[in-house]
């Protein structure tokens, strides 16, 4: 039963995003756009979870004084400082509260998270630059066409490339359109039937991993 | 019984009460109603019959292999050749009386790349398990940590060392995906692993991996389905598993009718992509173009 | 008064981030805590303005739409598994979810990622244009020999074999363009950073 | 020489880091502006916008985040600039929750050139909705269901821009600037192979490659592909932005890149001999 109920559940709403495809038929389609209505609805509460699980955690650390656990103090207090200002500044009509530009929510966007999240992403421009030095090297024929695919597309779109080679841009693009894409091509149907498989012992029941332990 | 894996006819029942249900609920929305305007009478598609084909003949051949695996008919696989890496890797570090290092991924435990690292994490268990060195598995994700315990203590089991087994190789470093990388680097340069395996789902930390280990000059095997975090494993490591080859290298070890039956289904069709392709081809060079029309989708 | 404290604010907090390239260090690890804070905040503030108001809480009380209940409650029913006794009951909507995006992998990698795909690389072999023909060979060659290298079910030897070995040049050919394109990409998202502290910060550009 | 070599390949990489920074900060320094041309996925892109009848609904995308701002934000407002220009209209939304305030402030830089644009008519902000995949086909059938309300709570009916909207066949032309997953993979799978709609795709450099083989099979129309992508759709809009003026600096970058894995590879074989590796043929 504590099975059952979800493997039914699971292949109910499953079909029914595979039957809409194919039935045109405007009544049936309303059914459908009303699980999806539903589906939308149910996804959110799936990340708020997400972050109540998150809270959880740290809590936990915190109260163990594990590792880093001050730090951790911190994450939760801007957690919830955000949904004061987002969600109780709004709902009590406080000035500034809210989201959108010209609230503290959105300052503390633009000024913390925005320089935060692009900079955490700008350090990968160092550590590709060090592994390209310390760790790239064309030891078989296989690295040596990886490695010298590598360096005409670097070289052949940027603007320094084309001012070496007037056909750079053009030869650039060629590589990316034939040799390139049928590369991806093979990769990406392969891709497909591995994940269509998937999804569909997730379907009939045959995987459920996703059921946990009893 | 195919589609609906509950065998028994009382078996059926809450699944029955569940689509009652539905349809009761659905009625007394007021946003529902089936005197809606311009009614497309039609109970099927025909511009998307290509798809329902291909979805048939494929679900079809999918259920086929797994039923033929559970009877314990033997499904062919070719030994992928990363295995042999593998062994030659750990047997190198063996050798020299040096640890094994196996990173997983950073992904969760139901993810299906950590399933098939975990499966992989086992057989390397149990090829450590006779040498008195150790095998650490650094986790990123808590849930990871007792599944991959599980699979070494059987590893070990199974080549009959169940007493060689640490617990404390297992561990679990940082859900932050930097904080875990420096974590891994750490254990890199401190304990000076002779092999890494680095099998599962990578994502930016990939590089900064690889790099490490190949500057304390172990021999390195690394494995994902994250295409995009491929080249950076080619170029830094001794051999790299490359995308589904990793699911296949799960089925070849696990021997699992799940795994080997949709490896094996989608092997074949994958045969067939092959044929249309090539006939396709030949046919379109001949001016003859129906064929291909058929795989269009309005 | 307070772009200006935000600017400084947003310098402190790059400089925090970028110290991590010397070592791993008290600043980092304030930054990547806040930022990790900030960021969940964001999220759940933003489901509740533009998912639970609009899409459930509004059209329930409201318009009087009571179908909505079931959604709502096996959105409730996801935090069953704080409980040891009623966890069991989270599976609902995590079947739901699952079941959902199992579906939709289904139609649209089948569609998008197989059949069109196909019907794309249905190309004739020889033209008027010899560049054409040779791009065309070059494409049903390389996708076809691409497969085969990812066919497990045959050893790979003879004509198979030789067949994978041309298709593993192909994946690489097609690895080194990925490499190419993601140096680029890092290489911009630095650019980005620095332009803000040399020029929004520091007024060093024109 | 031999010993300079192994000293090389053992070098720290903070002096790598530190030549990475130097070879983005000075060209930002001072540029000299290098000349580049148009490749043909952004010429694709542009005419796509160009070919729209005056007036047209344009829905635009915009799932990203700061992580990969510098490229997709120039990317973001010259999409905006370009459709205001044409006359059309924009109707805006956003997968991506932490991106939100990036799309609404592209517009609003935007806006800056075009005072005479009323919120509502000429442009709207459908805002943030989750759930990916599922929204995006939730729309295929109700658009206005799907979102309720736009982004300021106004009702969906409410909004001028939004009347005769349903779904997909209501817009004519779907532009995608994407960070990532959700992003254009999933718009090309679920909207434009299922609704058949016209699709352009503004895409960080990373992802670009595995879109080539959508353009060749027409299921995008166009592709800016990183900051390099943005900065050729500034150059045929005649409006330069950052994305043009980051070009010096990506150049310098790259051939530092090239430099580190020749010299890299040159030390390495110089003093190969001592080491050996795994011999495993495919």
């Amino acid at each position: 039963m504590r099975r059952e109920i979800p493997i039914a559940i699971c292949f109910l709403f499953g079909i029914s995003f595979i039957l809409e495809y194919f039935i045109p038929h405007e009544g049936v389609l309303s059914i459908f756009e009303t699980i999806r209505q539903w589906a939308i609805i149910v996804i959110a509460f799936a990340y708020v979870l997400g972050i109540a699980n998150l809270l959880r955690i740290n809590y936990h650390v915190v109260q163990r004084k594990q590792r880093d656990w001050p730090y951790k103090i911190i994450l939760m207090a801007s957690l919830f400082f955000m949904i004061t200002v987002g969600i109780v500044f709004d709902i009590l009509g406080v000035g500034l509260g809210g989201i959108g530009e010209g609230t503290i929510f959105g300052w503390v966007y633009y000024h913390a998270q925005y320089p935060l999240q692009s900079t955490m992403f700008a350090l990968l421009a160092f550590f590709i630059a060090s592994a390209a030095f310390r760790a790239f090297r064309i030891r078989t024929f296989q690295a040596s066409l990886l490695a010298v695919t590598a360096l005409f597309v670097m070289i052949g779109r940027v603007p320094v490339g084309e001012s070496l080679w007037a056909g750079f841009p053009d030869f650039t693009e060629w590589i990316m359109n034939v040799p390139q894409l049928a590369g991806k091509r093979a990769i990406m149907i392969g891709a497909a039937l591995g994940a269509i498989s998937t999804a569909l012992k997730v379907l009939t029941g045959l995987e459920r991993t996703y059921l946990g332990g009893e | 019984m195919i589609i609906f894996p509950c065998s028994k006819a009382p078996r059926y029942r809450p699944f029955l009460r569940v689509v009652f249900l539905l349809i009761c609920i659905l009625l007394i929305d007021p946003s529902w109603s089936l005197a809606q305007e311009d009614l497309t009478e039609s109970w099927f598609n025909p511009n998307r019959v290509n798809m329902l084909v291909f979805l048939v003949f494929f679900f079809g051949v999918i259920i086929y292999f797994i039923r033929r695996a559970k009877k314990g008919k033997s499904l062919f696989i070719r030994r992928i050749a990363g295995l042999d890496a593998i062994e030659e890797a750990v047997g190198r570090a063996t050798e020299m009386g040096r640890p094994v290092l196996f990173v997983p991924g950073i992904e969760d435990v139901n993810q299906i790349q950590t399933v098939a690292a975990m499966i992989i994490l086992g057989n390397v268990a149990k090829m450590v398990a006779g040498y008195d060195i150790p095998l650490f598995v650094p986790i990123c994700r808590p849930f990871v940590v007792p599944v991959a315990e599980e699979r070494v203590k059987e590893g070990y089991a199974s080549a009959g060392r169940p007493d060689a087994y640490n617990r404390d190789n297992v561990r679990y470093i940082s859900d932050e995906q930097f904080a875990y990388a420096a974590g891994v680097q750490g254990i890199m340069l401190r304990d000076k692993p002779m092999a890494n395996l680095l099998f599962g789902s990578f994502f930016a930390e990939s590089l900064m991996l690889a790099e490490t280990g190949f500057l304390t000059g172990a021999i390195q095997v690394a494995g994902t389905a994250n295409i995009h975090q491929l080249p950076f494993f080619v170029v830094a490591c001794d051999y790299t598993i490359i995308g589904e080859e990793l699911f296949a290298t799960s089925a070849y070890l696990s021997k699992e009718p799940k795994l080997l039956g949709s490896l094996k289904g989608s092997d074949l069709a994958k045969a067939v992509i092959m044929g249309i392709l090539a006939l396709g081809a030949i046919l379109v060079s001949f001016g003859v173009i129906e064929f291909k029309n058929w795989f269009f989708i309005q | 008064m307070w772009e200006t404290i935000g600017i400084w604010f947003g310098a402190f907090l790059t400089l925090c981030i970028f110290s991590f390239l010397y070592k791993d260090n008290p600043f980092y690890k304030l930054a990547e805590h806040l930022f990790v804070g900030i960021s969940a905040g964001y999220w759940a503030t933003l489901e509740y303005h533009n998912v639970f108001r609009p899409n459930l809480w509004d059209p329930l009380t409201r318009e009087g739409r009571l179908l909505l209940i079931v959604p709502f409650i096996f959105g409730l029913l996801l935090f069953s598994r704080f409980t040891k006794k009623y966890s069991w009951l989270s599976r609902w909507p995590m079947a739901l979810i699952i079941g959902i995006y199992a579906g939709i992998t289904i139609v649209g990698y089948g569609s998008g990622d197989l059949i069109l795909q196909i019907h794309a690389n249905l190309l004739p072999l020889w033209t008027d244009n010899w560049l054409t023909s040779l791009n065309n060979i070059l494409l049903t060659v390389g996708v076809i020999t691409g497969l085969i290298y990812f066919f497990f079910s045959k050893e790979h030897k003879g004509a198979l074999g030789a067949g994978a070995k041309v298709g593993i040049w192909f994946l690489m050919i097609s690895f080194g363009a990925s490499f190419g394109y993601t140096v680029m990409s890092r290489m911009s998202l630095l650019i980005g950073r620095v332009y803000f502290l040399l020029g929004t910060w520091l007024h060093l550009l024109e | 020489m031999r010993k300079f070599l192994e000293k090389l390949e053992r070098l720290d990489r903070r002096v790598i880091f530190i030549f990475i920074g130097f070879s983005i900060a000075l060209p930002l320094l001072f540029p000299v502006y290098t000349d580049f041309s148009v490749t043909a996925p952004v010429e694709g892109f542009y005419n796509a916008i160009e070919e729209l009848p005056p007036g047209s609904k344009v829905l635009v995308s915009c799932d990203y985040d700061p992580g990969s701002m510098p490229e997709l934000f120039p990317m973001n407002i010259a999409v905006f600039h370009h459709l205001l220009s044409r006359g059309h209209k924009v109707i805006m939304m956003q997968l991506w929750a932490t991106g939100t305030l990036l799309a609404e402030r592209a517009m609003t830089e935007v806006l800056e050139d075009f005072p005479e644009k009323i919120y509502g008519e000429d442009w709207v902000n459908l805002g943030f909705k989750e759930g990916r995949e599922v929204v995006m086909v939730s729309m295929g059938t109700n658009i206005p269901k799907t979102f309720p309300t736009d982004s300021r709570g106004t009702k969906v009916e409410e909004i001028p821009i939004m009347q005769g909207v349903t779904n997909f066949d209501d817009v004519a032309l779907l532009m995608n600037v994407s960070g990532g997953l959700p992003g254009t993979k999933e718009w090309v799978l679920q909207v434009q192979s299922r609704y058949g709609v016209k699709l352009g795709s503004g895409c960080t450099a990373v992802s670009a490659p595995e879109f080539y083989p959508y353009i060749q099979s027409g299921q995008l129309v166009g592709l800016l592909g990183g900051m390099k992508g943005a900065a050729e759709y500034e150059k045929l809009l005649g409006r330069p932005g950052t994305a043009q003026r980051g070009m010096d600096a990506q150049s310098v970058s790259h051939i530092v890149v090239f430099l580190f894995i020749f010299i890299g590879n040159v030390a390495y074989f110089a003093v190969k001999g001592k080491k050996k590796r795994l011999q495993v043929s495919r």
